[in-house]
């Protein structure tokens, strides 16, 4: 069970893709373009998760108790918020295309030939 | 690796696979709300609280609605392009 | 030594203030403040430049200096590849300002804070020391530069923005893995201290798929195949000012980050296994130029056509890294220098050509160009620079490639180099001598569905403003200036030493050392490559003459040859599609390939 | 190429990077026995050196501060992306925008907007409690800013829309927005002035487990928080003026 988390991740990882893949609506894309981008929240704090450990917050565990690393919440605290507004400019395109295209199957944009 | 992490990540797993297998985007934000408040449970879980704060407030509000949004903006040019 | 954090700080506080003041602010105003900023960070850049000179300059953030050996801030290492690579992008910068100037109405200020935070975004990514650091500089140039694709909302513009957001969305999620990979093999995200903390483990597969992780997700955005398709959609539809940054700065950094990530990160624990590395480094360069090159000469639209020819030319900076060698990265920093500057200038020659004659459709184009001189001349001038002829930079990185592939064994590349730059200066040539001369057959063979006639500005103008040939002028120059300069191979052959040398990196970073001043071995351009500039400029010409004269009647040899090429070009051309669904199973497929490759070679089960 | 054929390519593909990933991650320490230095270091001197109770905190805009000023140059600039793209194409929407006067308030149902009405108070109670402790507690400016966007986006609900007057909120969010980006950056330079290293923390670090402590910590939660508070309402103002401008028309 030990490698559950890591499992977890790298299938979400793929699910994602294979969503984006398969997409006929830029807006589901997106979205899945979203779990994708989950799998690597989970990675990253399955990576710095210690047993027994607590929240690295000091507010009312004793000092030099057992934590969790510090670290990996650091990086993925910021990164949950960032990436909501990076998935708020896809969403903008994705509205633009449909302005510009009258539809949101990514198949039928196609004006790139060649 | 305790019980409830268990149970967390499988949870995980499971609403990320609903969402990307739920076509229609209107029904895929719920699924997606979902997923995000799964997610902020693991965080907490994982001893993480700060993250599961953040996974709350954009996985389970900010996102959805901005996808809903998105939405309402395609359906209502669509209804305008049939009425004209 | 505050110069480092002030030249990625002072264009986001410009960014922060324009903001501030949109709504009181007009145009002219935000330029200035823009232009002022983008000045700065130049000056700022060229200074790190001088004082990093010949040593590694480190400066922790936030005062935080390594303690017990354990790098607690984020630091910036400043060695003269990267404030080089800073300079030449913020003096791109400068550039597309200047011709952003007249060239449409833009929305005041939006426009400007966008090109300020891509500077300090590519900025960032040139200086920084760190892991995780270079992923949030990776990401916020991304942010911008999707945001300025986008930024013309014409038909095309939103799917080219759309493709180059979704793959360079997915190659940052590849990076952030492979930093996962690391921080749970080795506690620790600053470059230098994973080098020596990789060193004390097990090479096992943990380490060489992290680094093909990051590898790959870096080269999604120097675009080398088959995680190329992105850019030509992205670059033909950016406005030109922004192809201009895209061009000259934003696919080369891809290829220094891979660069510093092994030299600094992966090679003290990897480099034994170089020889294999460099192999599939080498082969997957080799394939993006002769792709790229193919497809240059394969289009009508000029913008796009440029936009393959830097694919083509990431190959031969991806080979010149791939070689490991200081003579091999020696001869790809002074490529991405003068070439940079070489596509910088044509694509702002492109901008004055849009601005004057309202067409980037080749066909159209044919002898509208007549009475627009100078600009003709800059276009010779860029397709000499990608001939890689003897005044040029460009001829002194391709000579030093070629030594360095030659004395690695890699003979059988030099003729890849050497195609690659006959078809793409045959292919600037072509549309140069069509537009501006009226050559060539009035059957245009496929005219591009996207030609951006009358998008860019109702009425044609009567004359071009300075503001738009001069930096084109500039920068064809810079191209011509770097090839001059004396001493210029021993010098940057000196820092590519030092570049490549990973140790002497830890050393300073965590220690302080100074690293050792390696020797610089003299060098003189050999014979052979000088032949070659001469097989390449006469190549160019013959296939560019071929390509306008060449099918003249319906029977004629020479169209019955450019029904052949059109026929054995349908299926590249049918798999660049344009949908993104598309460009994803590619990526993947591509992490797949290539990435494993890397992670076999850099470890033979 | 058709897309049976997008799906075969992405399967071998999908399938090797599968094995590569799984190669990669079976060299990972077994879930819970990570142990790196860097954390643990971060952990012992945190709490002593800035008397800030949440690590987590301290990491983030002190020891770590360039990644958060640059994640928070990203928010930025996506939210101007937002803005740029979706503001120019509302300049030539071929939907006539609506006349000001007749725009009919936007929650219609009583419940929602009484409930709404009767959250906006204490849910913006709660994001400034956030964005103040979050050095503290569990919080912190993007938390905290986030938590205030909610609360103003439940005044929208609560029928007392955003007033898209001549002082238009929507600019009023794009100041919050920038003086919260440039605010970090400004913080950050003013370490570099005061203690002569960018992003220094140069205020005195108060007392530990009490409001005033953290040195400049608090205080790049509270722009961090007034810029993530901008962006997240200028992107919801953006899609909701779109939707806002022509909603009524349909009904009538």
């Amino acid at each position: 069970m030990t490698f559950l988390p890591y499992a977890v991740s790298a299938w979400l990882f793929l699910v994602g893709l294979f969503g984006v893949v398969r997409s006929r609506n830029l807006i589901h894309l997106v979205v899945c373009l979203s779990v994708v981008q989950a799998s690597t929240y989970v990675l990253l704090l399955a990576v710095g998760y210690r047993h027994g450990g607590a929240a690295p917050i000091f507010a009312d565990v004793p000092l030099g108790s057992r934590t969790v690393d510090p670290v990996v919440a650091t990086l993925t605290l910021t990164d949950v918020v960032v990436e909501a507004t990076v998935v708020a400019l896809l969403l903008a395109l994705a509205v633009q295309a449909h302005k510009r295209f009258g539809t949101l199957d990514p198949d039928q944009l196609g004006a790139m030939r060649g | 690796m305790t019980a409830v992490q268990a149970v967390a990540l499988i949870v995980v797993a499971v609403a990320g696979t609903a969402v990307v297998f739920t076509p229609d985007p209107s029904r895929q934000a719920i699924v997606a709300s979902v997923f995000g408040l799964s997610l902020a449970l693991l965080f907490f879980v994982f001893q993480a609280p700060d993250v599961a704060l953040s996974q709350i407030t954009v996985g389970t509000v900010a996102l959805p609605a901005m996808i809903l949004l998105a939405l309402a903006k395609v359906r209502r040019r669509e209804r305008a392009r049939n009425d004209s | 030594m505050a110069i480092a954090p002030l030249t990625v700080a002072v264009p986001l506080l410009a960014a922060g203030a324009l903001t501030a003041v949109a709504p009181w602010v007009n145009r002219p105003i935000a330029e200035v403040v823009a232009l002022g900023a983008a000045l700065a960070a130049t000056a700022l850049s060229i200074a790190l430049l001088v004082q990093a000179g010949d040593g590694l300059d480190i400066y922790w953030f936030g005062g935080w200096t390594p303690r017990h050996g354990i790098a607690l801030g984020v630091s910036f290492a400043v060695d003269s590849f990267g404030a080089g690579l800073a300079a030449l992008v913020a003096a791109l910068m400068v550039a597309a300002l200047i011709v952003m100037w007249r060239y449409r109405d833009t929305d005041a200020p939006h426009f400007q804070v966008l090109m300020l935070v891509f500077l300090s975004g590519m900025l960032g990514f040139c200086l920084s020391g760190d892991l995780f650091d270079m992923f949030v500089f990776f990401e916020l140039m991304s942010v911008a530069a999707f945001a300025l694709a986008g930024f013309k909302v014409e038909e095309e513009a939103v799917e080219g923005s759309l493709n180059f957001a979704v793959t360079n969305t997915i190659g940052s999620f590849l990076i952030l893995t492979g930093i996962a990979l690391v921080y749970g093999r080795t506690g620790a995200l600053n470059l230098a201290q994973v080098g020596g903390a990789l060193v004390g483990g097990p090479s096992d597969g943990l380490v060489v798929v992290a680094f093909a992780l990051l590898a790959c997700g870096f080269l999604v955005k120097a675009a080398v195949v088959p995680f190329h398709f992105w850019l030509a959609d992205a670059y033909a539809v950016a406005p030109t000012p922004v192809c201009l940054l895209f061009a000259g700065a934003m696919s080369e950094l891809g290829v220094y980050a891979v660069g510093r990530l092994w030299f600094d990160a992966f090679a003290p624990a990897l480099g034994s296994h170089a020889d294999a590395l460099r192999a599939v480094l080498i082969v997957a360069g080799s394939l993006t130029a002769v792709v790229g090159a193919v497809m240059c000469f394969a289009q009508d639209h000029v913008k796009r056509l440029l936009a393959f020819a830097t694919i083509a030319y990431v190959g031969l900076f991806l080979i010149g890294l791939g070689l490991l060698t200081p003579v091999g990265l020696a001869g790809a920093a002074i490529y991405i220098v003068s070439d940079g500057l070489g596509k910088a200038g044509l694509f702002a020659s492109v901008g004055i050509v849009q601005h004057r004659l309202r067409h980037v459709s080749e066909a159209r184009l044919r002898g509208l160009g007549r009475d627009l001189p100078f600009t003709g001349l800059l276009f010779l001038a860029g397709a000499l620079s990608f001939a890689s002829l003897p005044p040029f930079g460009t001829f002194l990185g391709k000579s030093l490639i070629e030594d360095g592939l030659s004395s690695a064994g890699y003979e059988w590349v030099v003729p890849i180099l050497v195609l690659t730059s006959v078809l793409t200066s045959a292919a600037v040539l072509r549309v140069a001598a069509g537009a501006f001369l009226g050559w060539g057959t009035a059957v245009p063979r496929r005219v591009s569905a996207l030609d951006e006639s009358g998008s860019e500005e109702d009425a044609p103008r009567g004359r071009t403003p300075p503001s738009m040939y001069l930096p084109a002028l500039a920068m064809i120059l810079g191209a011509l200036a770097v090839g001059t300069i004396p001493g210029i191979a021993e010098s940057v052959q000196g820092a590519a030493a030092r570049f490549a040398d990973g140790h002497g990196y830890a050393a300073a970073v965590l220690n302080g050392t100074t690293p050792a001043r390696p020797g610089t071995l003299p060098y003189s351009t050999a014979g052979h490559a000088y032949a070659y500039a001469a097989v390449t400029g006469l190549g160019a010409v013959a296939m560019a003459a071929l390509a306008l004269f060449g099918n003249r009647g319906r029977g004629s040899a020479g169209a019955r040859l450019a029904d052949l090429g059109e026929r054995a070009l349908a299926p590249l051309r049918a798999v660049h599609s344009g949908r993104v669904g598309d460009y994803v199973a590619w990526l993947v497929s591509g992490v797949a390939a290539l990435g494993g490759a890397l992670a076999l070679a850099l470890h033979p089960i | 190429m058709t897309r049976r054929g997008r799906m075969v390519l992405f399967g071998f593909g999908a399938v090797g990077l599968a094995a590569l990933m799984a190669w990669g991650l079976a060299g990972l320490p077994s879930f819970g026995d990570f142990d790196g230095a860097y954390g643990t270091l971060l952990s012992k001197i945190a709490v002593p050196e800035r008397q800030a109770s949440s690590v987590v905190a301290a990491v983030t805009f002190d020891y770590r501060g360039l990644d958060t000023l640059g994640e928070e140059f990203i928010l930025f600039a996506a939210a101007v992306g937002v803005l740029v793209l979706l503001r120019i194409q509302r300049g030539e929407e071929d939907i006539p925008a609506e006349p000001q006067h007749s725009r009919l308030p936007t929650g219609r149902s009583l419940t929602l907007r009484s409930v709404a009405t009767a959250l906006v108070g204490p849910v913006v109670l709660l994001g400034l409690y956030i964005v103040s402790h979050g050095h503290l507690t569990p919080g912190g400016g993007f938390q905290g800013g986030l938590v205030l966007a909610a609360g103003l986006l439940l005044a929208y609900l609560s029928g007392a829309h955003l007033r898209l007057g001549r002082a238009r909120p929507v600019s009023a969010m794009e100041l919050s927005e920038a003086a919260g980006a440039a605010g970090f950056a400004l913080i950050g330079l003013g370490g570099l002035v005061f203690a002569g290293v960018f992003l220094e923390n140069f205020l005195p670090t108060g007392t530990f487990r009490s409001l005033i402590s953290g040195g400049t910590i608090p205080l790049a939660n509270v722009a961090v928080g007034a810029e993530v508070m901008g962006a997240t309402l200028l992107i919801l103002a953006e899609l909701l003026d779109q939707h806002l401008l022509t909603h009524g028309r349909h009904r009538r």
